[in-house]
């Protein structure tokens, strides 16, 4: 297995498709978040390899950078609903969460 | 097979197995454990493509700090030690079947995109200046508005604008977010009967 | 007097008497609004008084006091009014019958103000029919009226009023869409469009053959005819009527058929004859031929009835048949074109307008007293009648003196326009001459029949005998005034004759003069497909 | 100047009853029920209408020197001697009788240039006022003013002032408050009570009075029309006087319907007078120069010197003359021979009507129903009389056709009443078909071309008619309201003034005389006799010129011993005899002055008014005026199966003849009813069963009534019940239908609206409505589900892509 762009981004599909997997499957809370950032780093890995193997420049490092910063952020947010949620319902079961149940 | 061809394949699986032992996982703190394991690998791959800066950030605030952040959760939402919510397998097996599915497409797509002609060229070396790996500076003076990766290889005098703007705003955005973070975060009581 | 302004005040007086009384009135003091309303018909009638005798110059056959002012500019509606000898004994009729019915209304009891505002809008359209010389006016006019009658009959009328008020209306508009259509083929097919809508001015083109051609003013007229055959009513559009009069309250009886069914022979007369000779002309025997078996068919039908006022209501269809038969005898020479009994058919034209003043007079005479022995006894049916003579002998001897005028007696007004008309008719067709000759004997026959059922034989034989109180002074005066009219009309015909003749001769020589233009023209046109 | 005098004079005898009129009827319904003002200003009216006739008649013949002697008497009032006066004027002028005029006259045509009797300006006629005039159609009152005219006015005048002075008596029961008709019944048995009407029926009698007067004075045919028709009514009010007695409304009905009948065919003949004559004049039109603008009636139609109407060779189209300032050229006016017939038939039939001649006669005996003075003034002398008299006056516009016409209907008329009043026992009913009968004679007369003679029958006719009308009166007056002459007998001595009088009249009617009592040529008789023999010598003339019509000549002669007969019957019925019932006898009574004072008048009038026969006064004044081709008579093509019509010349061969086979046909009738009634010698009742069968189908009128009845009256009603299903079923059924058909049609477009229109809108709503409520089912709020979704919807998205765009 070479290291070239496909390679790279192939492993960025796993990624993120683990990630969406995890954010669909798990129960907790905490877990979605989990499922969250691993897409968030599929994305990143895809930005880095295509910084790598092309001659579009720092862009791509530049956005993941971002990403990795706004990735930060947003778990911060999202501990913090976490912990709204979890104060307000005793649990972290997502699927408790369905008042917004039509 | 040379060494970075190797380093590269132990890497990426280690991201990929780490990315499904998450979901497979089904306690959180393992959860966590194998998120470590794969953003750590990642950032691994992230040095292997020679975004060194990147793959640093990438161990700082994913692996030192945002997954503190989330076993921080895991402790303060935690009824027990090992918190179990369990999924049923019959969902844990339609989540897989559809991932790969997902899977699937993705890799399909991958494989069906032809990258447009000059790149090909460019993409054995890939840029200049990325390629030389030590992109601290480079990313550094873009934030502050320079490109000498594209001012570098491109031959007219035009200048490619820097992130200085998205990066005030990013950082601005931080701010609020921690700040907002932090209100939500904050300890309430707790409605009487909810729950 | 302002001439422009006394048309209008004839026709918009009853107007605003009618917004007065709805604005001002309290409907709780009955009495006052009857007396105003009253005033406002006594007003309207003084008017057209002052127009006949004051402005109305009766040896001039054209248009007089004519108003021309622009209504609808873009479509060139003027409101344009102005009086000739045809319309000013109708314009008398109807304010004097208004008055007359008016002064009738005092039997009615619900709705008082309503009725009166009604009533009074009924007049001003009424008029506007009559002193209209723009179609369109004329048609804007035509329906204004049906709609007051629709719920004056709806409303106050008998037990199957709602039936009767809807026929009315559905029979009417039917009617009056015809027109329409007919309306604007002539205004489509004017030269001059300005005067699309001019009536005079379309009767000046008809007369030189140059506003339809001759199979376009067939289909017009057949347009317009019905239209007017309906409000007439002639055979067999007529079944609206007896329902219609039955139901409807006296007065409005009084108004229907002394002045509503006038403007269907009006509408033939100003309208249909001067704007389409030709189809006229064309149709003359089968508008004869309708006005016999009307006559006939309504005495017949008469002769059959044991309701009242249907009685009276079928003598009406008898009697207006008449009209439709004076109109419609003009017999041409087939060859030249030319008029071969002018002065007979006018004649018949001056016979049959003096038949609408007539039957105006008799037959709403006649509803009235149905329907002052109605107020007594609420009951109409013929056969429960009997000895009113001797119980209320003044009701009984003004009753057989409106009878008699209906049935036609020399020296009442009836009289004269049968027998005008039917004389003018053998020059037309001799036997249909004398089938609508035959119509005296049975007209004699059911009004006789009637009279001795009612006010002769020994007794009452109906429900509420005690209620059979005589006369009042208001109800006197009505019958009195409506007797006294018959009887002058049928003694002195001429005050009426002087006053339609030049008019009638002058629209009855256009109309003659139309009609060889356009058989010239049909000639021409044949000759050049010969060749 | 004459003309307007008599105009004027006429004009006010004309009009004053109408104001009489007026002032009664309202002045009675407002004054007091026992007044007898009414009456006595309603007499007042039509004396003074008497009077103005008088003098104008005197006025008249004045001016044509009609009396070459003079008469200090004349100018009397009383009518008597004024009457006697002429009498002898006539004798002093015998032989002079058929010196008429030869042509009528305008006031200001050219002198007549008559012989023997210069009767300078005879005719007199002009218009009142103009009812309306279209172009050169003119129709206006007018008057036409000849001796006819006086004689009418005259007669009427008078006879109308007697019956008015018998009725204030007969009437005088209705001077109450409350008068109990016995005739009229309530539903619970009880006579009706109501107030008197004394006011209103002199009302009306002077109602029919102008009428009547109106009738004659009338210049034109349509004027002759509007008074036909008012006489019909003042007719029909006076039949149904007693409007509580059904008898009597239907009587008055029958009577003013079957007189539309006639009146029918007078508008007919009307129709095609004006249509081709285009005027009704009978005189000419004439303006103020004296130049004829119009010509009348009576000069368009032209005859030739025989008497002939002149008929176009070719086309036989009557060519009318002498319109001379008529915008057409004069010449273009032309009439078929056929229609000029159809016009004279279409008059006649309103004489039949108005006369109650065959076929219409069965109207006049149910008109008995009037009171006495009604039947006497209105169904006897005068009204009935006017068919008569148009026909007299508008005898020069009658063919041949008609005049045929004329004389059979007449001829059948006679007849058949005079069986049917042989048979019948109400006193009353007997005189209404003598009347009828009579009146057969008088259009008998006239239609064989007796102008004079049959007008001399209506004047005598009428005054011993009213006198026997009014003796009738007196006894059903005296014997309280009793009609059937069975139930009479022996009346002479408790009324002996009636009985005489009704004799007089009996013996009038009947043409008795007694022959050689004067001088050798001439007869002692009433004046029945001289009329009836002379329509009798007409008829015989008239038959000895067409052999073919010898009924005409027959059935006249047989039925004067009928009339005989039945006249002297009803004489010794009533007033001879021992009384039959003797309640009735005992309380019956001879009239009050008022009433008998009228029957001598009448009676006298009845015996002398007549006297000289056709030489005497009376026929000369009739005669005065007479059409131009009357006296020469008609003759006929030989061989063309034309009519030949006699002339004086030839009427008077034949008067001896016919004179004394008539006196024979009525002395043996007048023998025979002695015999029958007078004496006991034979048993009426056992011939009266013997015959039963005709004795009962004459009693029952020869079944006209019913015939008419199945024929006529129920068909009609028949006809109007058709015509009342057709409006209901037909009309109103397709309007319904019509109505149906669009409430169908709305409900399928309301189906239409609903399912459709409002289907798609509501589908619409529904849809997304349901697709939200399904989708509904997906917002499970769970989140996981949330990106399964995305997940399988990029993956779909992908997979759409890819199959859609391959490669």
């Amino acid at each position: 297995m070479t290291a070239d762009l496909n390679s790279y981004l192939f492993v960025g599909a796993v990624l993120f498709v683990c990630g969406v997997v995890c954010m669909a499957t798990k129960r907790n809370g905490i877990g979605v978040l989990m499922g969250v950032e691993l897409v968030l780093n599929g994305a990143n890995v895809n930005f880095v390899a295509f910084a790598r193997y092309t001659d579009l420049g720092l862009d791509g490092q530049v956005f993941s950078l971002f990403v990795i910063v706004l990735a930060a952020a947003e778990a911060a947010v999202a501990l913090a609903i976490a912990l709204n949620f979890y104060n307000n319902h005793l649990t972290i079961d997502v699927d408790r969460a369905n008042k917004l149940k039509g | 097979m040379n060494g970075e061809s190797f380093l590269f394949t132990v890497f990426a699986l280690a991201t990929c197995l780490g990315a499904i032992a998450v979901v497979f996982s089904q306690t959180v703190v393992r959860m966590a454990f194998w998120l470590v394991i794969s953003l750590g690998s990642t950032a691994a791959l992230f040095f292997l493509a020679k975004a060194d800066f990147v793959g640093a950030a990438q161990l700082l605030i994913y692996v030192g700090g945002t997954l503190v952040l989330l076993v921080f959760g895991v402790m303060l939402t935690a009824s027990g030690p090992y918190l179990k919510i369990i999924t049923s397998p019959g969902e844990i097996i339609m989540g897989s079947c559809v991932g790969l599915l997902f899977l699937f497409v993705v890799f399909a797509s991958l494989d069906g995109v032809k990258w447009r002609e000059p790149s090909v060229a460019a993409m054995a070396t890939g840029n200049p200046v990325v390629a030389t790996g030590n992109t601290l500076r480079p990313i550094g003076l873009s934030f502050l508005g320079s490109r000498p990766d594209q001012d570098l290889i491109s031959d007219g005098d035009d200048l490619t604008p820097g992130y200085l703007l998205p990066f005030e705003i990013v950082s601005v955005h931080l701010l609020v977010v921690l700040i907002g973070a932090a209100y939500l975060a904050r300890a309430k009581r707790r409605p009487v009967g909810s729950g | 007097m302002n001439p422009e302004f006394l048309l209008t005040a004839i026709i918009f007086a009853p107007s605003v008497g009618a917004l007065i009384l709805a604005l001002l009135f309290d409907s709780k003091n009955a009495e006052a609004m009857r007396l105003f309303a009253f005033a406002t018909t006594a007003v309207t009638f003084g008017l057209t008084l002052v127009l006949w005798l004051g402005e109305f110059q009766s040896d001039a056959p054209g248009m007089q006091l004519e108003v021309v002012r622009e209504w609808i500019p873009r479509w060139n509606v003027y409101y344009r009014l102005g009086v000739d000898g045809i319309s000013m004994p109708l314009v008398l009729l109807t304010s004097l019958i208004s008055m007359l019915s008016m002064g009738a209304s005092w039997s009615i009891k619900k709705h008082i103000k309503g009725y009166m505002v009604l009533f009074l809008l009924l007049e001003t359209g009424m008029m506007g029919v009559f002193l209209a010389l723009d179609f369109f006016l004329f048609y804007v006019f035509w329906e204004v009226m049906l709609l007051p009658m629709y719920f004056l009959i709806g409303v106050w009328g008998g037990p199957r009023k709602e039936y009767a008020a809807i026929k009315f209306f559905l029979y009417t508009l039917a009617g009056s869409v015809l027109m329409l259509v007919a309306m604007l083929m002539f205004y489509f097919n004017t030269s001059v469009q300005a005067d699309g809508f001019n009536l005079i001015k379309l009767a000046e083109a008809a007369t030189t053959g140059s506003l339809l051609s001759p199979s376009l003013q067939i289909t017009a007229f057949i347009m317009l005819f019905i239209g007017f055959a309906i409000k007439l009513p002639a055979f067999p559009v007529h079944t609206w009527l007896p329902d219609a009069h039955v139901e409807a309250p006296t007065p409005i009886s009084m108004i229907l058929a002394g002045v509503l069914l006038k403007m269907g022979g009006y509408g033939i007369i100003r309208i249909a004859f001067p704007l389409c000779p030709y189809g006229a002309q064309y149709l003359a025997y089968a508008m004869v031929a309708i006005g016999v078996i009307s006559i006939i068919y309504g005495a017949f039908a008469a002769l059959a009835q044991t309701d009242f006022k249907r009685l009276v209501a079928y003598s009406s269809v008898s009697h207006m048949g008449y009209v439709l038969l004076g109109l419609a005898v003009w017999k041409i020479n087939e060859k030249t074109g030319e008029t071969m009994n002018s002065e007979y058919w006018q004649m018949g034209l001056n016979g049959a307008m003096f038949q609408m003043i007539a039957h105006g007079i008799s037959s709403a005479g006649m509803f009235f007293m149905v329907g002052v022995i109605y107020d007594r006894v609420h009951h109409r049916d013929l056969n429960k009648f009997g000895g009113l003579m001797g119980k209320m002998p003044l009701y009984g001897g003004l009753s057989a003196g409106l009878f008699f005028a209906g049935l036609g007696l020399p020296g009442l007004c009836g009289f004269i326009g049968e027998v005008f008309v039917v004389l003018s008719t053998w020059s037309f067709n001799p036997a249909l001459a004398i089938v609508a000759a035959s119509g005296v004997i049975l007209t004699a026959g059911y009004i006789l029949w009637a009279m001795q059922r009612v006010y002769l034989g020994a007794e009452y034989k109906g429900p509420h005998p005690e209620d059979l109180t005589p006369m009042n002074m208001r109800e006197t005066a009505i019958a009195g005034t409506l007797l006294t009219l018959a009887v002058i009309l049928g003694v002195v015909p001429a005050i009426m004759f002087n006053v339609m003749t030049p008019s009638i001769s002058r629209m009855a020589k256009a109309a003659e003069a139309g009609y060889q233009q356009s058989a010239a023209q049909l000639n021409q046109d044949e000759m050049q497909a010969q060749r | 100047m004459v003309g307007e005098t008599l105009r004027n004079l006429l004009m006010i005898a004309w009009l004053l009853p109408l104001a009489g009129f007026a002032v009664e009827i309202f002045g009675g319904f407002w004054g007091s029920r026992k007044s007898r003002v009414a009456a006595w200003m309603s007499v007042g009216c039509i004396g003074v209408g008497f009077l103005c006739s008088l003098s104008a008649l005197l006025i008249w013949g004045n001016s044509n020197n009609f009396w070459k002697v003079t008469h200090d008497s004349e100018h009397h009032a009383e009518a008597g001697h004024a009457e006697a006066g002429h009498a002898e004027a006539g004798h002093a002028e015998a032989g002079h009788a058929e010196a008429g005029t030869d042509q009528h006259k305008s006031p200001d045509s050219v002198a007549s240039s008559a012989a023997s009797v210069v009767l300078g300006k005879t005719v007199f006629s002009g218009t009142l006022y103009s009812l309306a005039r279209f172009g050169s159609l003119d129709i206006s009152l007018d008057y036409y003013i000849d001796s006819l005219t006086l004689v009418m006015f005259t007669m009427v005048t008078f006879i109308a002032t007697c019956i008015h002075l018998f009725a204030m008596g007969y009437m005088s029961e209705e001077l109450t408050e409350e008068f109990v008709d016995h005739s009229a019944h309530l539903s619970n048995g009880h006579h009706v009570h109501r107030p008197g009407r004394y006011y209103r029926f002199f009302a009306f009698l002077s109602l029919f009075c102008f009428s009547m007067l109106g009738l004659v004075l009338a210049g034109n045919i349509f004027q002759v029309f509007i008074f036909w028709e008012l006489v019909g009514i003042c007719s029909f009010l006076l039949i149904g006087f007693y409007t509580e007695r059904k008898s009597a409304c239907n009587a008055a009905n029958k009577a003013f319907i079957m007189n539309r009948v006639g009146d029918f065919g007078f508008l007919i003949g009307l129709m095609v007078l004006w249509t081709f004559f285009g005027t009704f004049r009978f005189g000419n039109t004439v303006d103020a120069k004296g130049e004829v603008v119009q010509a009348g009636l009576f000069q368009m139609l032209p005859r030739d010197e025989t008497g002939n109407v002149l008929r176009d060779a070719a086309s036989g189209d009557v060519k009318l003359g002498a319109v001379t300032a008529a915008p057409e050229s004069p010449s273009s006016r032309t009439i078929p021979y056929s229609l000029l017939v159809v016009a004279g038939l279409g008059v006649f039939a309103g004489c039949v009507g108005k006369s109650a001649q065959f076929p219409l006669q069965t109207w006049l005996p149910d008109a008995m129903e009037g009171p006495t003075p009604v039947s006497a003034l209105v169904h006897s002398a005068t009204m009935v009389a006017a068919g008569v008299y148009l026909v007299g006056r508008f005898y020069p516009m009658f063919v041949q056709e008609v005049l045929l016409t004329i004389a059979y209907v007449g001829c059948i008329t006679l007849f058949m009443a005079a069986t049917i009043a042989m048979v019948a026992t109400d006193i009353k009913k007997v005189l209404a078909y003598s009347t009828i009968s009579q009146l057969g004679y008088m259009m008998l007369g006239l239609g064989v071309f007796g102008w004079g003679a049959g007008l001399f029958h209506l004047i005598t006719h009428a005054f011993f008619k009213s006198l026997m009308f009014l003796c009738s009166g007196s006894v059903i007056y005296g014997c309280h309201h009793e009609q059937e002459m069975p139930k009479m007998g022996g009346l002479w001595r408790k009324m002996p003034i009636t009985a005489f009088t009704m004799l007089v009249g009996v013996i009038a009617i009947s043409g008795l005389a007694i022959p050689g009592l004067v001088n050798w040529c001439s007869v002692f008789a009433f004046s029945g006799y001289f009329s009836k023999d002379a329509v009798v010598a007409t008829s015989l003339a008239f038959v000895k010129g067409n052999p073919t019509h010898f009924l005409l000549f027959i059935v006249p002669l047989v039925t004067a011993g009928l009339t005989a007969f039945y006249m002297f019957r009803l004489w010794f019925f009533t007033f001879a005899g021992k009384p039959r019932d003797q309640h009735i006898h005992d309380h019956c009574h001879e009239s009050p002055w008022i009433m008998t004072g009228p029957l001598l008048a009448l009676s006298v009038f009845a015996a002398f008014c007549a006297i000289g026969g056709e030489t005497g006064p009376l026929y000369r004044l009739i005669t005065g005026d007479q059409p131009a081709h009357v006296a020469h008579g008609i003759a006929g093509a030989v061989g063309s199966g034309e009519l030949t019509l006699p002339g004086h010349e030839a009427i008077h061969a034949v008067h001896g003849t016919a004179g004394t086979l008539a006196l024979i046909a009525a002395a043996s009738g007048t023998f025979i009813a002695w015999l029958l009634y007078g004496t006991t010698l034979v048993n009426v009742a056992e011939i009266k069963r013997q015959l039963s069968g005709l004795h009962g189908f004459l009693a029952n009128k020869w079944h006209f009534d019913e015939l008419y009845d199945g024929l006529f009256m129920q068909p009609s009603h028949v006809v109007g019940q058709c015509c009342v299903w057709i409006d209901k079923t037909v009309f109103d059924g397709i309007i319904h239908a019509s109505a149906k058909v669009m409430i169908f049609v709305s409900k399928w477009d309301k189906l239409f609206d609903e399912a459709v229109v409002d289907g798609f809108v509501n589908l619409l709503g529904n849809s997304t409505f349901a697709v939200g409520r399904s989708l509904r089912v997906i917002q499970t709020g769970r989140l996981r589900q949330y990106v399964m979704f995305i997940v399988v919807g990029v993956v779909a998205l992908f997979a759409i892509l890819f199959t859609t765009f391959p490669g």
